[in-house]
């Protein structure tokens, strides 16, 4: 049975401290995997501490940017080449400059929107908050969120406790 | 719509007109002479299109705003260059030239309109399908002969009170408000000639069909017929002008009159005009 | 027209208008329309010719009555309605083609603004009347019992020929009057009666397709002259291989002037003087000076190369140049023309031009005799200037009782010191036969509405015949659109039936009139027909044709006293400048003004549309710092216009033009109240010798208003082609027209 | 830390010469409390001052009369608008550009910048942004505006459909469509995806209706870890896209002009020259707006004057890009041997339309000049002024590329001379920007125009450097 | 307006799909109204109620009249015009045991009065659309020697199974291509095939 526990912080040196201290200790039920920093801006420097934790927009982003043109450039062309009427004065039916204009934006296009979608997955959003949330964490305080077995809460609870947590939440049975 | 259709026929894709001999083998290229030198100015022509092709008459206030809706138009200049002294007599005449769409091989226009209102038919026309079109005046705006005409308004409105209406030519749309418009070369006559003679299995005959204006010309100054058949008036005129379609540099006799207007464009258009002749002595 | 049907009557029937779902339906254009069922109606002929095919116009040969020149056309019709003209390739005069002018014959036929009742006065104004009314009111002055005749009758028209004229007259003869009076306001009685005298015919034919060399003094064959569709097909050929050259002498550049390949201006007025300078020049070469007399040859030395060019404000070396032409290229032809009648000594300036083609031997080559008409009574009146004169005399004493007017507005087109309006109204009857109610119409009693000449039958013979004579046939291309209108035949015959049923009583309607009359000419033209078959045939034609029969100009008179006299007209300070005003192709005299394809028609010179102008030369413009479409006031001592000025070069400095044909003030929607009426600045000047009014001698000033409006032309800002190779000119000895095909 | 330091060093001199020139007091504070800044942004879509209300009340009404004359030009046909056959597009196709054109110093701002790391972007960017999506809406609507047929506007929308027609994509105004299309989509999602954790912060303090629209819209941020290295990746991401778009988007406006044959427009330096006059026209909107919004919504505390002074730099280096290739585009005519282009250029600057051409060369190219003086750079309505005539400069930039060329094109017969637009053309651009200026007030009094947590990060940054200054 | 066009779109797609799809199979006599040819253009119209029923299946059917006896025009002209009101005249003058009925009394009183019937437009195309029977009749009639009821009732349907005639295509621009689109063999020996001219000019000008 496993259950979260957020503890509110100050500023990073005091969150960065109880990461330091979670990396060191090791829990039966309790992994570092589980920790989950919540922040109102961005941290890098913590989430070092977090350990490697991938980032998948990017093979979006090349999904799109290859299919995009590919597609774009076969839709023009197919829909030039069955046209009704093919003759145009002075210039051949499937015309390459202004396709290569068209694939263009189509590559951007695609690229574009597969990064976005490839955003919203690795955000895993839209979805529900956890009910461990603190608005104060949009505002000014660093957030700590862990997720571990019941049994380990009440250590967390120290060491968040022992590095002057401002406050601490817990799920509510 | 198929990748199939686009690999199988990709050479034929890619072909750009006009080239070398290109109607040698077709039915139909429909084209003109213009003898500048028998037109007298006198605007048969352009009432004759009136009547053939349902044009509004605009009224003063719209003419004199710049929408007035002749798609012959006669031109008269004073002179060639590109100042005239105030003093100057006019002399040997004034310069008159017929300008209607020219039919442009490759024309300007038909690579902008967005929707492809305007396009070329495999008889050598520049089309332009009202009921396509949406507006945008591209065409119009590339045309360098500036030959295109645009509905402002709702010309059924108000162009033909009761019972003016009954003149109108059932074989020719009354265009709409916001769509675009230009000299056909009268193709409801050219249609109505060629479905005869594919009835008949044959070709159209030179002379049997010919535009309003060419009709109407009292000089006989207009010449109408298909470059693609070799016997026809027009092909004859055009192999003695030593006019080829497909140049947009005519290399010929000095005394030859043949020309056409703008072609150093690259439009390659249909229409071939024979410079005017002056006696310079008289 | 294949059936043994009675032609006409059921014509008619067939011709019926069905298709006005279908005209209906064009209109809507391309808007979004979805497919519906149910929506429209589609109705189908009753019984209907066999070669009436839905969907398939058929053609029907008939006359243009736009002009005197009287082309033979084709209309296209197509479902009962007519829809557009043109040449009838069976005339000789139009050899089909077609001008401007004769296309817009539908929109008389279309027009908005026609008359579809008959109107009868009622105090002030008319009222739409039934015919039974009209013709009440009519027949209390000419009906049975009437006993008006000779001089108490007046039946006014335009330039009439063919049977309109013969039923004209025998209705007058009728009231024992012969009092037709055929008025014309741009008449070329002058010109006609020089040449009359001269050659002994008023229109002889002028080759000029055979001329090398034209000088036209003012004359506008191709626009507004007596035939200019078949004068185009003629000067097409004329520029062919080998190319004739064409020099046009005048104050004002007309559409002919613009064609020319030498264009001189002229001081208005004085193109006798040149002519004679021309002859006196001519006479120097050894062949030319046995061809006249010596007291001519006297006559002539006064005319040297200087002294007319002063008169004439032409340089001196012109006369040398062109004399050197007219010796080398022959045959020549010297054309005088409306610019150089319409003067104080226009009949010696015609004289004077008519001379240099007799001195250049150009009679029998370039003018020869026209072929004579079997049937003179056909012949076409000769309008002029004069009837009107006559007409005003007529009705100022007072004994005018009826008056009749068809094809002429009197009221707009009369000068204002001739005052006509005021002696019609005293007239107890008057009637007006129109298709458009016009400002002399609106004075008339009973105003009868006429057939449109799409819907009508006739006859006519143009003036100016030019390969044998050809009588045009005029039939109905269509039912008649107002039920309410009637042939102009059909009123006068309803009219001579009551009075002499002996005569009369056995033609049904005007078609059975022309009809019998056509038939009864056949032996003419020795045809074995019956007469149906000679009927149906002459109107598949559209014309009856009799070849040419060369009769030679016998004795060419020359009268040394009716050459011109230089005269030094003392400068006129009030007036200082010429007004020429211009007759335009299309409205001619204003009578085509109502027709909405012809006001749109830009001028080809100036390509002004919908408006009057006062054409300046740019040079004088500049002096009197004018500009383009500064609103102008032309007075002259009969009155005075405002218009815009148009800056024209083709113009003499001290001279300024008004076209004629604007300035209705009652005319249908697209003629009133647009332009100015020249006519009423025309000075009381007549020709001495015909006593025609001097159209183009008024002396007028100009006076700034103040005033600038944008002046509404097809041309823009520029009228040159800035180097852009649109119209390129060949010098005449390069081109080899001759290897052309 | 130690390399940190090392690091700073560069920057402190920097700091240094800017103490030098700029008073630091108004600058952005550095100790800044971040539920201050959270405050002061909120507030802005709360309370801002009373001149909010005239604003979009003012530009409420300019829109209903465009709207007028728009219902009016759709009833009657384009006649009204006193276009003609050769000058066929008027303002419309001007005012398109004008609007396309202005849209893009808001990509320069948020992705340019974003991309080097400049900092001080971050106050500004947010509006910067939203500006290039109005922009580029009002952009799209002159494209339908100036159609004949606006209900036949599908057919230029390439789809499958059962006529077997299809847009012709060799036409330039189909890959305008599509670039425009593009650019629209991807600058909303840029937009968006950058405001998500703004959203967030708002969803956090809202109530009521507002409270629901922004759960909504911040599809339940919680601002960890995961999602801040996500969005960092895709942020970059699509800054990077959107560079190169923005820059083709406007040589593809160009091509509209450059592929066409028109003497004046048929120039192989049109496509730089509208990116140049694309930025330069955004640029001075972009202070127009810092201005207003400064005042608007009590930004003061925010929108800095050492910002404003850079902003003041970019634009006068823009205006002298824009100047070199306008400068280029005329040698280029009058140095080559296009004899109609030559005398369309001599009738640009002596025609009748010089008073338009004259007119952009004072509000274009010297009125930048006066931005070199302090007085101008620190007056803040004289500021204001400048940059509106600068604008106005840009526009009439625009007029004059398409008016001339109509009225003196290849062929003189259809050549016009004072050719004017009506009223309803005049009605319709004013209400063009009273639409837009209505959308940018609304979505300023809904949407929080400064990034907040990128304020936060900024101010977060250089209170580190400060403190690890002081440590060394 | 704009949502109507906004559906249109949606249905075009959605034929589109299904024309895909379907392939036209030749013309079918009998069957239910709209069925008689598959091409997935079926598009029953409106009854229209004309001022005579005029029953076509009598005359084509039971009698087997040629459809272009009555409808003469349509082999020389564009448009297949409705019969002259003589021509029905003519034949039923020698039918005077029919004379009683209802429909052929109001057929003789139009005679009477010299009137022509006011037929109601069951098959209308849109004002910018030219369709040519002539050339559609000349190709498949005389050159193919097709059965005339299958080259009328291609676009027609089977008039012969009905009364007054009703719309039983979509006569849409999609359903002309479509056919336009397809290989027609020259003629019944000539086995080469052609197709439809894709002139936009051919119908709209």
């Amino acid at each position: 049975m496993k259950s979260h526990i957020l503890a509110l912080y100050n500023d990073m040196e005091e969150a960065a401290l109880v990461l330091d201290e979670l990396n060191t200790t090791k829990l039966p039920g309790f992994s570092m995997k589980d920790v989950v920093i919540k922040s109102p801006i961005e941290h890098p420097e913590l989430s070092e501490k977090l350990g490697k934790r991938p980032v998948y927009v990017q093979l979006f982003t090349l999904m799109g940017v290859l299919l995009g043109p590919i597609t774009g450039l076969t839709l023009v062309a197919s829909a030039q080449a069955s046209f009704i009427y093919q003759i145009r004065g002075g210039r051949p039916v499937v015309p390459i400059p202004p396709d290569m204009v068209l694939t263009y934006e189509f590559f951007i296009l695609s690229g574009v929107l597969m990064t976005v979608v490839g955003c919203f997955i690795g955000w895993k959003l839209p979805g529900n908050r956890s009910p461990l949330y603190n608005t104060r964490v949009s505002e000014d305080k660093i957030g700590i969120l862990v997720k571990a077995e019941s049994s380990a809460i009440p250590f967390l609870h120290e060491v968040f406790k022992k590095h002057h947590s401002l406050e601490i939440l817990g799920e509510e049975k | 719509m198929s990748l199939n259709n686009l690999i199988k026929n990709w050479t034929s894709f890619r072909a750009r007109r006009p080239y070398l001999d290109q109607y040698k083998n077709a039915d139909y290229k429909w084209a003109m002479v213009i003898d500048l030198d028998a037109c007298t100015g006198c605007n048969a022509c352009t009432t004759a299109c009136y009547a053939e092709n349902n044009l509004p008459v605009v009224g003063k206030e719209r003419f004199e705003k710049g929408h007035a809706m002749h798609w012959m138009r006669i031109e008269r200049y004073w002179g060639e260059g590109e100042s005239v002294p105030v003093d100057m007599v006019p002399d040997k005449g004034a310069q008159f030239l017929p300008m209607m769409c020219q039919q442009c091989e490759a024309a300007p226009c038909e690579v902008v309109c967005p929707v492809g209102a305007t396009h070329h038919s495999a008889d050598g026309l520049n089309t332009q399908v009202y009921n396509r079109c949406v507006g945008s005046r591209y065409c119009s705006a590339n045309c360098p002969y500036k030959v295109r005409y645009f509905n402002w308004w709702q010309y059924a409105d108000f162009a033909w009170p009761n019972p003016l209406e009954l003149q109108l030519n059932p074989d020719v749309s009354v265009r709409s408000k916001g769509v675009m418009e230009k000299c056909t070369f009268c193709v409801q006559r050219l249609r109505e000639s060629m479905d005869h003679a594919k009835t008949d299995g044959r070709l159209v005959r030179d002379g049997e069909v010919t535009t309003a204006c060419a009709q109407a010309c009292p000089t006989s100054a207009i010449t109408f017929g298909n470059l693609a058949n070799p016997q026809s008036q027009v092909a004859k005129v055009w192999k003695n002008q030593q006019i080829a379609l497909e140049k947009d540099e005519q290399k010929k006799d000095e005394n030859m009159r043949g020309y056409r207007i703008f072609e150093e464009f690259r439009t390659y258009p249909s229409v071939v005009y024979l410079e005017r002749v002056r006696d310079l002595e008289a | 027209m294949a059936t043994e049907k009675k032609m006409g009557v059921d014509r008619r029937d067939f011709l019926k208008v069905l298709g006005i779902s279908g005209a209906a339906a064009t209109l809507a254009g391309c808007g979004n329309t979805s497919i519906e069922s149910g929506a429209e109606k589609v109705q189908a002929y009753v019984q209907p010719e066999d070669f009436v095919v839905p969907g398939n116009s058929v053609f029907y040969a008939s006359t243009c009555t736009q002009c005197p020149s009287h082309c033979g056309v084709m209309g296209r019709v197509r479902e009962g309605r007519v829809l557009k003209l043109e040449g009838n390739p069976n005339s000789t005069i139009s050899k089909g083609k077609i001008c401007g002018l004769g296309q817009a014959s539908v929109q008389i036929q279309y027009n908005p603004d026609r008359l579809t009742t008959p109107m009868v006065r009622n105090g002030d104004s008319l009222v739409p009347a039934t015919w039974d009314q009209a013709m009440t009111v009519i027949k209390q002055g000419l009906g049975k019992d009437s006993v008006i005749s000779g001089e108490e009758i007046v039946f006014l028209t335009g330039t009439t020929s063919g049977h309109q004229k013969v039923l004209i007259n025998n209705f007058l003869n009728n009231f024992n009057s012969n009092n037709h009076i055929a008025y014309d306001a741009l008449s070329n009685h002058v010109g006609e009666t020089v040449r009359e005298n001269v050659y002994g015919y008023s229109n002889p034919v002028q080759k000029i397709k055979d001329a090398k060399l034209i000088i036209s003094f003012g004359n506008d064959f191709l626009g507004s002259g007596l035939s200019p569709v078949y004068m185009a097909t003629q000067y097409a050929h004329f520029r062919k291989a080998p190319r004739g050259t064409l020099v046009q002498i005048e104050p004002r550049m007309t559409l002919t002037g613009g064609n020319a390949d030498r264009w001189y201006p002229i001081r208005p007025g004085t193109e006798g003087i040149f002519a004679l300078g021309l002859a006196n020049a001519l006479v120097q070469h050894p062949e030319y000076d046995k061809a006249i007399p010596d007291e001519v040859k006297q006559a002539l030395q006064a005319y040297d190369k200087r002294t007319v060019g002063e008169i004439t404000g032409i340089n001196p070396d012109a006369i040398t140049h062109l004399v050197g032409m007219m010796w080398e290229r022959t045959p020549t032809l010297i054309l005088s023309g409306a610019t150089a009648e319409g003067q104080k000594q226009g009949y010696q300036n015609a004289y004077a031009i008519e001379l240099l083609n007799v001195i250049l031997g150009n009679v029998g080559k370039t003018i020869t005799a026209p072929t004579e008409n079997p049937f003179p009574q056909m012949n076409p009146t000769n309008a002029t200037y004069q009837a009107l004169v006559n007409l005003n005399e007529q009705l100022s004493a007072k004994k005018v009782k009826a008056c009749l007017i068809m094809g002429v507005n009197p009221i707009y087109t009369e000068p204002t010191f001739v005052g006509i309006a005021k002696n019609l109204k005293q007239v107890p009857l008057k009637v007006a036969m129109v298709t458009q109610l016009d400002e002399t119409a609106e004075l008339c009693d009973v105003v009868l509405p006429l057939l449109s000449p799409v819907e009508d039958f006739g006859t006519y013979v143009a003036e100016y015949q030019p390969e044998g004579v050809e009588i045009g046939i005029q039939q109905p291309l269509m039912e008649k659109l107002h039920p309410h209108t009637k042939s102009f035949g059909d009123v006068l015959l309803t009219l001579l039936k009551e009075r002499d049923p002996k005569n009369y009583s056995h033609y049904p309607d005007y078609y059975s009139y022309i009809r019998e009359a056509v038939i009864k000419s056949k032996p003419v033209f020795k045809s074995s027909m019956t007469d149906d078959d000679f009927w149906d045939s002459t109107l598949m034609n559209g014309v009856l044709h009799i070849p040419v029969k060369e009769s030679e100009i016998k004795e060419v008179k020359i009268n040394i006293a009716d050459l011109p006299k230089a005269e030094k007209a003392p400068a006129d300070v009030n007036y200082p400048f010429y007004f020429v005003p211009s007759i335009k192709a299309d409205l001619r005299d204003g009578r085509h003004a109502n027709l909405p394809w012809l006001q749109e028609s830009p001028d080809p010179m100036t390509t002004v549309v919908w408006d009057s102008w006062v054409e300046i030369n740019p040079k004088t413009a500049e002096e009197m710092q004018i500009r383009e479409g500064d609103v102008l006031e032309v007075q002259s001592s009969m009155g005075s216009v405002t218009a815009q000025a148009y800056l024209f070069p083709g113009i003499q400095p001290n001279t300024v033009s008004i076209p004629f044909g604007q300035g209705h003030t009652s005319y249908g929607r697209y003629a009133t109240n647009r332009g100015v009426n020249p006519f009423k600045l025309i000075n009381p000047i007549t020709d001495e010798k015909t006593g025609e009014l001097a159209l183009f001698a008024t002396k007028v000033q100009i006076k700034k208003t103040g005033d600038n409006k944008k002046i509404v032309k097809d041309e823009g800002p520029t009228t040159l082609q800035q180097g852009r190779k649109l119209v390129v000119t060949m010098a005449a000895d390069k081109a080899e027209l001759s290897k052309e095909v | 830390m130690s390399q940190m330091i090392n690091h700073d060093i560069p920057d402190d001199h920097e700091i240094q010469i800017e103490k030098k020139f700029i008073p630091k007091d108004l600058d952005i504070d550095k100790d800044i409390s971040w539920a201050r800044i959270n405050k002061d942004v909120l507030r802005s879509l709360d309370r801002p001052r009373p001149i909010f209300w005239v604003i979009f009340f003012a530009a409420l009404a300019l829109f209903s009369f465009g709207v007028y004359c728009e219902k009016y030009q759709y009833d009657n046909g384009l006649g009204v608008a006193d276009l003609n056959n050769p000058q066929v597009w008027g303002l419309y196709i001007a005012t398109f550009i004008f609007w396309i054109g202005m849209g893009h110093s808001g990509t320069l701002l948020s992705a340019l910048l974003h991309i080097i790391h400049a900092d001080w972007r971050k106050p500004i960017y947010r509006y910067a942004e939203a500006m290039t999506t109005f922009s580029l809406l009002t952009a799209a609507l002159f494209v339908l505006i100036h159609l004949g047929r606006v209900w036949q506007f599908y057919y230029v929308v390439a789809y499958p459909n059962e006529r077997w027609v299809w847009p012709n994509f060799s036409s330039p105004l189909v890959w305008d469509a599509t670039a425009i299309g593009t650019y629209l989509t991807s600058s909303l999602l840029f937009l968006y995806t950058g405001m998500v954790p703004d959203l967030a912060i708002c969803r956090d303090n809202a109530t009521g209706a507002r409270k629901k629209l922004y759960t909504f819209l911040s599809l339940g941020w919680q601002g960890t870890d995961r999602q801040w290295s996500t969005f960092r990746v895709t942020y970059m991401t699509l800054a990077c896209f959107l560079m190169p778009l923005a820059v083709s988007v406007h040589s593809i406006v160009s091509t509209d002009f450059a592929v066409s044959q028109n003497p004046g427009w048929h120039i192989t330096s049109f496509p730089p020259y509208f990116v140049a006059g694309a930025l330069y026209s955004g640029c001075a909107v972009i202070i127009t707006l810092f201005i207003l919004l400064r005042y608007v919504f009590r930004f003061e505390a925010y929108m800095t004057m050492p910002i404003l002074n850079k902003l003041i730099k970019m634009t006068f280096a823009i205006a002298m890009v824009w100047n070199y290739l306008n400068l280029i585009e005329y040698s280029t005519v009058w140095y080559g041997d296009n004899m109609i282009a030559k005398q369309q250029l001599l009738d640009k600057m002596t025609g009748t339309y010089a008073p338009v051409f004259w007119g952009m060369v004072f509000c274009s190219t010297v009125m930048p000049f006066t931005l070199l003086i302090r007085f101008v750079r620190t007056h803040l309505p004289t500021l204001m002024v400048v940059s509106l005539i600068l604008n106005f400069g840009m526009w009439l930039e625009r007029v004059q590329i398409i008016t001339p060329t109509f009225g003196h094109s290849q062929y003189p017969w259809t050549w016009t001379s004072g050719w004017w637009p009506s009223w309803v053309q005049f009605g319709i651009v004013a209400g063009s920007f009273g639409w837009f200026t209505m959308l940018f007030m609304l979505y300023c009094k809904i949407f929080p125009t400064i990034s907040m947590y990128e304020v936060k990060e900024m101010v977060h940054d250089q209170g580190k450097m400060l403190k690890a200054k002081k440590v060394a | 307006m704009i949502i109507r066009k906004i559906l249109f779109v949606f249905s075009l797609l959605a034929l589109i799909v299904a024309s895909f799809s379907i392939n036209a199979e030749p013309f079918k006599a009998g069957g239910a109204l709209g069925t008689q040819t598959i091409d997935g253009y079926n598009a029953l119209g409106p009854q229209v109620e004309q001022p005579i029923e005029f029953p076509h299946y009598i005359h084509a059917k039971i009698m087997k009249i040629n459809c272009m006896y009555c409808h003469t025009y349509a082999r020389r002209s564009a448009v297949s015009g409705i019969p002259r009101l003589d021509k029905c005249i003519g034949c039923h003058k020698m039918i005077p045991e029919v004379r009683d009925r209802p429909r052929i009394k109001k057929l003789f009183w139009y005679w009477d009065n010299h009137l022509s019937i006011p037929w109601k437009k069951v098959h209308d195309l849109p004002d910018f659309v030219r369709f040519n029977h002539e050339r559609h009749i000349q190709r498949f009639y005389f050159q193919d020697k097709r059965p005339v009821r299958e080259v009328c009732g291609y676009c027609h349907g089977d008039v012969a199974n009905m009364t007054t005639a009703r719309r039983v295509k979509a006569i849409s621009m999609g359903w002309c291509i479509d056919c336009h689109k397809k290989d027609h063999q020259i003629s019944a020996v000539n086995l080469k095939t052609t197709n439809g001219p894709h002139d936009c000019w051919m119908c709209h000008k």
